[in-house]
C-alpha cells in the first residue's frame, strides 16, 4: 500500500537517496544529509506543535508500506519570507503612449517584489523514479490540499508553488546568463547553491533594485520569463488541472512562473467530502485505475495518513473501507475521514 | 569676408538650403520651412527683448560671406535650455553593490532621467558648409555666440552647456539609439531626432522609460557610444575644450553623446576678451582676432588682423568697419583667434 | 416588467437625469449630454458590429415597460488601455531584513503599473434611485455576466471592476490630498473630471513615476488605500459573492480597490444553465422574491435581452414562460436561453 | 601648549572619555572601548603603511595639551570614504513634471540613493572638548588634517568631504530620520548611528529603501532639515569654507545634513601652505601659524608665531622645536592660522 505520512527522522537515507538522484535543479532538497536532517527536524517540530503551527514547515513522505521506504515526500511551508527575505520578479506591463504621435508601446517590465511574503508554499516535491506510475505523484502532491483543507486556519487564503524555470542540459538559464550574472558574477548554479542553502542576504545586496525593461534583455532570456523547465510541464498541468493560475511572479534567477490558488478554490478541497468510516469485512479490490480512485484522509494534524481507496467505497453517509485500509489511516468505524477524487475523470466532462 | 549677425527672414532660403544639404545631424535646426521661419522669427522677437519669450529666448545667427551675400553657417543659442519645458538627459552615475559575507563589490552603472540641465545656457543649432569645416570660419561662427553671450550676460545662465552629436554608423543608426531609445519610442533614430526638432517635449514625457537604466543591460556598441562624441565632432569638441568646456555626467537620452558644460563666466573667450573703442582708419595688420560690434540685432561678428597696443584705442579699417557697422568711439570686443 | 436591452439614443434624456442625481464620485458617466450621447454612440456601434467586438463598449439599459422609462445603465468595456493608457497602482510589499541587527520590516510600497491594460471592465453602474428595491440591482450588474459568458471570445479571460474610493462628503479624497495632489496642484475632483473627459496624457506627465513608499504618507491616506467608499460597499459585497477579489490594484487618484475574477469562475456564469423555451398558457406569478427569481437571456448579440421568472419554470430540458415574457426576450417556443439565479440563497447553503 | 598628533594605545582612555562625554555626534567615533582600539590600531598600521590596508587607510589625530599630556580632540581621515565598501549617500535632484496641454511645469525634488562619494577622501571623528571650541586649538586640530594629507599627498583622493551633523531637536531627534530612515530600519536616530559606527555597511545595503524618495512625501521638518547643519557644527562648517568646501548635492542618509566637498588642491590650507627649512633658536615674534613636521607616526602639527621673511629658512623656539621633534634644517611646513 502506499501511504502519505508525517516525514521522520528514519527517512533520512531514504529521502538523500531519492535528493542525490534528482540531481540538479532541485534546490530545496539538495543532497547534504545536516541539512536534509535540520529540515526533517523543522518538521517533527511543526507536527509536534513544537513550533507555531502557522510558521511551520509540514513534509509528507510517501511510504510504500511493503517496502517499509519513503519513495516519495511533499511539503508545505506555512509561510514564506518570515526568517529571510523571499524575492520574486513581478512581470508587469508599461504602457507608455503618444497620441500625438500615434504611438502606443506596451513594454514588459520585471519588478523586484516580495510580494508572496506571508503566504502558504506548496513544495520539495520528489518522488522515486521506481514509483512514477499510477498515480502516485498525484497523492503526493494533493494530499497536501487534504491537510490544507482541515487547517485552513494555519495558512494563508492563498497558497502558490514556484515552478522551476528552463535550463538546458548543463545548467545554464538563459535567463540567468543575461540578467542575474550581470550583477552577480556568479554562475546560475552558484547562486541557486547559495539562495538553497538558506543565504539570502546576498541577494538583498547584489539584486538590481530599479525595473528592469524586458525588451532590453535578448531574446533567449525574454522567451523564458514565466515558463517552466520541460521536465515540470507535468507538475504545472497537474496544479493547473486544480485550478492554480500564474500570477505574474516569477523567480528572480531563472524566471519559472508563480502559480497560485485559493485555497477554498482548490479542486481537491471543492470536490471533498466527509463520510464516516465504515470498517468492512468486504474485500475490496484496491488495484483500479487512478481516475477510479480517492484519495481518503483520517484528518489528523500530528498523525495525517493518506492513501486511496476505489471511488465506489463511497456511500451517502460513509465510506467503506477493509481494515487493513483503516489502521493504515488509524481510524475506526465511525471516524470522519475525508475524501476527494484522485485523478479527474475527463471523460465525465 | 566672414560675418557673423543674427540670422534675418531674408536668410530663410539660404538656412534651409544647408540645414537639408548636410547629413550632420541638428535636431535643433528643423529642415521644415515653416519651422525655420518660426525658428528666425522667435530669434528675431528675442532680440527685440519681446517680454512674452522671458525665459524662452532663443538666437540664431548667421555666417556670411560679405562678398556674395550667401549664408554658408548657423550657429544658435537657447538661453534656457529646454525653453521652458524640460529639458531631458541622463545623468550617469554609479551604484556599488557590495556583498560582506561573498566579499565583493560590484560598480554598477546606471543612468538616471534628469532635468538638471533646464534652464541653462544651450549652444545649438551649429551647421557649417563642410568645406569651411577646416578654416577659421568655423572658429568664428563657434566662437561669435560666446562673444554674444558676453555682450548680454544678463540674459543668459551661470552655466553654458553644448550637446554633442553621438556615435552613429555610416548608415546613420546611433547604437545607443537602438539599444534603448527605440524599444520604447518604437521609431527609428532619425524619426525621434527629427521629432525632437519639431515637436514639444510631451512626447518625450509620455514615451521615454521613467526608470533608471543599468547600463550593463545595453548592447556593447551602445555601452560604448555612451558619452563618446561622434568622429565629425572632433573639431568641435576640441574648439569647445580649449574654451573650458568639460565633459560632465550628462548625455543625450537619443544617441548617448556627451553634454559638455563650462561655468559662463570663466569662458576663455569671456575671461579674454577685452573692451576697446573704435577708430576707423587704415589697414591693421597683427594678430589674427575676433572683433565683434553692436547689440541686439546690430550683433555684429568678424575676424580681422589686429596690431593691439596697450591702448583703449583699436583701429579698423573701413572695409570691415563697415561690415560690423562701427563707427568711431563704438565700444568694441576683441578676443584673439 | 424589468428588462435588459442595449442602450439607445432614445435613453439619452433618461440617462442625463440618472446622470445629474447620481452627483459626484461618478466620474465614467458626468451629467454632459455630449458625452452622453457620445458613449450611446459608441455602444450602438458596438452591437451593431461596426466596430471590433473586441474593442467594444457593451452598455446596457434596465427599461421598466410599464413606464417605458431606462431606470438604470451598466457596461462592460471589452477591452481597457487600447486608445489611452491606464493607470493604477500595485499595493505591493517591500521586505528589507537585516539578520544581524534582528530587523524586518515590511513596508506596503505603491508601485505605478498599467496592468490591467488589455482586460474587459464591468462599469458604469446607475440604478435610479425609484427602482432599488427588488433585485433590480442585482440583474443590472449580474446581466452582464450572462452576456460575457455567451460571447466568451470577445472578453479577456478576466474581468474586474474598479471600486470608488474613500472621499467625504465634500468630495475629499484622503489619498489625494496626501499623495495625487502634491504633484498635480488640483483638487481631487478636478483630476478626475479630466480624467473622467478621457484627458489622461496629463496623468503620464504629472504622475509620480517612482514607487510611493506607504509609511510616508500620513495615517488618514494610508488608512484608505485599497477601501472603498461606504455607499460602494454594497457592489462591493455583490462582486465578491459572484468571486470577485481585490487583486492588489487601486486607483491612482483616491485608492478604491480593483477587485477581478475569471468569467469562467464568476458564479452567474458557473451556476447558469442552459434551456428550451417552451412558451406556456398557464399564468405564472412573476412576482416572487429575488431569492426565487433566476435571470433568463436570451443569448442574442444584437439584440440582448434579459428578464426574470420564478425559478419554478426550471424543468429538466425547458424553462417554460408566459407570452409577454417570451415577447420582451424576443423568443419563442424551442429557443435556447440561459437562465442563472438572480440573487443567491443563503439558507441553502 | 597644543599638540596635534597621531594617536596611540596610550590616548584610548582620554579618547573613551572624549567619546562618552560630549553629546554631540560622531558616528564615526564609536563609544565602546574595543571598537576605539581597534580604530587606534588601524590608524598606526595606516601609518606604518600596511599593504593589507590598501585603499582601506583610515587615521586618527589627537589634540593633546603637552604641558598635562592630556587628550582634548580628536580628527580623522578615511583615505577612502567607505573604506572599501560603499559609501552612502543621497544627491538630491529635481526632476520636471510638465503638462503642455495644462501649461504646468511642477520642480518636483528627489533623493537618490547614491555611492557617489565612495573613495573620496572623508574627514571624520572630530570631536573636541566643549571648552576649546572657541580657541585656536579647534582650528589646529581640523586644519593639521589637511596638512596631514598635503605631506602624504598620494595617499588621498582628489576630492576631500565632509559630513556635517544635520539638524537634531533637543531631545536628539533628527527631524530627517524620523520622518524617512526610521520607518525602514525601525530603530531610533541615535541607534542607527551607532551601528553606523560600529556595523558592516550591509545593515544600510539590507535596510535602506532601494527606491528614489519623493521630497515632498516628507514631514515639513524632514524637508527644511535637507541640507540643513547642525547649529553646533556652525563653527566647523565656517572653517570648512574659509578652506574652500561647499556644500553639492549630496546629503548625510540619517539626519539630512550636508556634505560638503572640495578639490583636494585647491584647499586653502594646501595652496597657501610653504615648506621651509627648520632652524631652532630663540623665541618667536610675528603672525600666528600651523606648523607641521614629521612623516605618519611622527607627524606633529603646532601653532607658534613665526616672523616670516622672504627666505627659506624659518626659526622656532626650542620648546616648540622639541615638541614637534624639529632638528635643525628639517623640513617645516607652515600656514597661517
Amino acid at each position: 500500500m502506499l501511504l502519505i505520512r508525517p516525514l521522520s527522522q528514519g527517512d533520512l537515507e531514504d529521502l538523500h537517496d531519492m535528493a542525490e538522484g534528482a540531481g540538479k535543479g532541485l534546490t530545496s532538497l539538495p543532497p547534504n544529509r545536516d541539512l536534509l536532517s535540520r529540515k526533517i527536524a523543522r518538521a517533527e517540530d511543526t507536527f509536534n506543535e513544537r513550533c507555531a503551527p502557522e510558521a511551520g514547515m509540514y513534509l509528507f513522505a510517501l511510504e510504500d508500506t511493503g517496502q517499509k521506504k519513503c519513495v516519495g515526500i511533499s511539503g508545505i511551508e506555512a509561510r514564506v519570507g518570515l526568517d529571510e527575505v523571499w524575492y520574486n520578479y513581478r512581470l508587469s506591463t508599461t504602457v507608455n503612449a503618444s497620441r500625438e504621435l500615434g504611438v502606443h508601446v506596451r513594454t514588459p517590465t520585471l519588478h523586484l517584489t516580495n510580494d508572496m511574503t506571508d503566504t502558504s508554499e506548496i513544495c520539495s516535491l520528489l518522488l522515486s523514479d521506481t514509483h512514477r506510475q499510477g498515480g502516485n505523484g498525484l497523492l503526493l502532491s494533493r494530499c497536501r490540499f487534504l491537510y490544507m483543507a482541515d487547517f485552513r486556519e494555519f495558512f494563508s487564503e492563498k497558497v502558490f508553488a514556484e515552478m522551476r524555470g528552463v535550463s538546458d542540459e548543463n545548467g545554464r538559464s538563459p535567463l540567468w546568463d543575461a540578467l542575474g550574472r550581470r550583477f552577480f558574477d556568479m554562475d546560475f548554479s552558484e547562486a541557486d547553491f547559495l539562495s538553497g542553502m538558506g543565504n539570502k542576504s546576498f541577494i538583498a545586496e547584489l539584486m538590481p533594485k530599479y525595473p528592469i525593461y524586458v525588451p532590453l534583455l535578448p531574446e533567449p532570456a525574454r522567451d523564458v520569463i514565466g515558463q517552466v523547465h520541460d521536465n515540470t510541464k507535468p507538475a504545472l498541468r497537474m496544479l493547473q488541472a486544480e485550478g492554480f493560475n500564474f500570477n505574474g511572479l516569477c523567480d528572480i534567477f531563472d524566471g519559472g512562473p508563480v502559480v497560485e490558488a485559493f485555497i477554498h478554490n482548490v479542486r481537491t478541497v471543492r470536490e471533498s467530502v466527509k463520510r464516516h468510516v465504515l470498517v468492512s469485512r468486504q474485500p475490496v479490490n484496491l488495484d483500479v485505475p487512478p481516475e477510479e480512485r480517492v484519495m481518503v484522509s483520517n484528518r489528523s494534524f500530528r498523525d495525517f495518513r493518506v492513501t486511496t481507496l476505489p471511488r465506489s467505497c463511497i456511500k451517502p453517509d460513509t465510506v467503506s473501507m477493509p481494515a487493513e485500509v483503516a489502521d493504515a489511516l488509524q481510524v475506526s468505524s465511525g471516524d470522519l475521514v475525508r475524501l476527494s477524487p484522485l485523478k479527474e475523470n475527463r471523460t465525465a466532462k | 569676408m566672414w560675418i557673423v549677425r543674427p540670422a534675418r527672414h531674408e536668410d530663410l532660403a539660404g538656412i534651409e538650403k544647408l540645414a537639408t544639404a548636410h547629413g550632420a545631424r541638428v535636431s535643433t535646426l528643423p529642415q521644415s520651412r515653416d519651422k525655420l521661419s518660426e525658428k528666425i522669427d522667435h530669434s528675431q522677437r528675442s532680440l527685440a527683448g519681446d517680454p512674452a519669450l522671458a525665459d524662452r529666448e532663443r538666437f540664431l545667427f548667421v555666417l556670411e560671406d560679405s562678398g556674395t551675400g550667401r549664408i554658408h553657417g548657423t550657429a544658435g543659442i537657447d538661453a534656457r535650455a529646454g525653453n521652458g519645458q524640460p529639458f531631458y538627459n541622463y545623468r550617469r552615475d554609479e551604484l556599488i553593490h557590495a556583498s560582506h559575507e561573498l566579499d565583493v563589490a560590484k560598480h554598477v552603472a546606471v543612468l538616471y532621467p534628469t532635468h538638471e540641465l533646464t534652464g541653462k545656457t544651450l549652444l545649438c543649432s551649429f551647421t557649417i558648409d563642410p568645406d569651411l569645416r577646416d578654416t577659421e570660419a568655423f572658429e568664428l561662427l563657434s566662437r561669435s555666440r560666446l562673444l554674444f553671450i558676453d555682450r548680454h550676460r544678463e540674459r543668459f545662465s551661470d552655466q553654458v552647456v553644448v550637446e554633442i552629436q553621438g556615435v552613429q554608423t555610416e548608415e546613420g543608426d546611433a547604437p545607443f539609439w537602438d539599444s534603448l531609445g527605440r524599444h520604447f519610442f518604437h521609431m527609428d533614430f532619425a524619426t525621434a531626432d527629427y521629432y525632437s526638432g519639431v515637436k514639444t517635449k510631451t512626447f518625450i514625457a509620455e514615451l521615454m522609460p521613467p526608470n533608471p537604466i543599468y547600463v550593463t543591460l545595453l548592447s556593447d556598441a551602445a555601452q560604448a557610444a555612451i558619452s563618446e562624441p561622434h568622429e565629425a565632432a572632433a573639431r568641435t569638441c576640441q574648439l569647445l575644450e580649449r574654451e573650458g568646456f568639460r565633459v560632465g555626467q550628462h548625455i543625450d537620452i537619443f544617441d548617448g553623446g556627451p553634454v559638455l558644460e563650462a561655468r559662463t563666466d570663466e569662458l576663455t573667450s569671456i575671461t579674454r576678451r577685452r573692451n576697446k573703442t573704435a577708430r576707423r582708419g587704415e589697414g591693421s595688420r597683427g594678430v589674427r582676432y575676433l572683433v565683434a560690434n553692436g547689440d541686439s540685432e546690430s550683433f555684429r561678428c568678424s575676424l580681422t588682423n589686429v596690431s593691439d597696443g596697450l591702448g583703449d584705442v583699436v583701429r579698423l579699417n573701413t572695409t570691415i568697419a563697415d561690415q560690423l557697422g562701427v563707427s568711431d568711439g563704438d565700444d568694441l570686443v576683441l578676443v584673439a583667434l
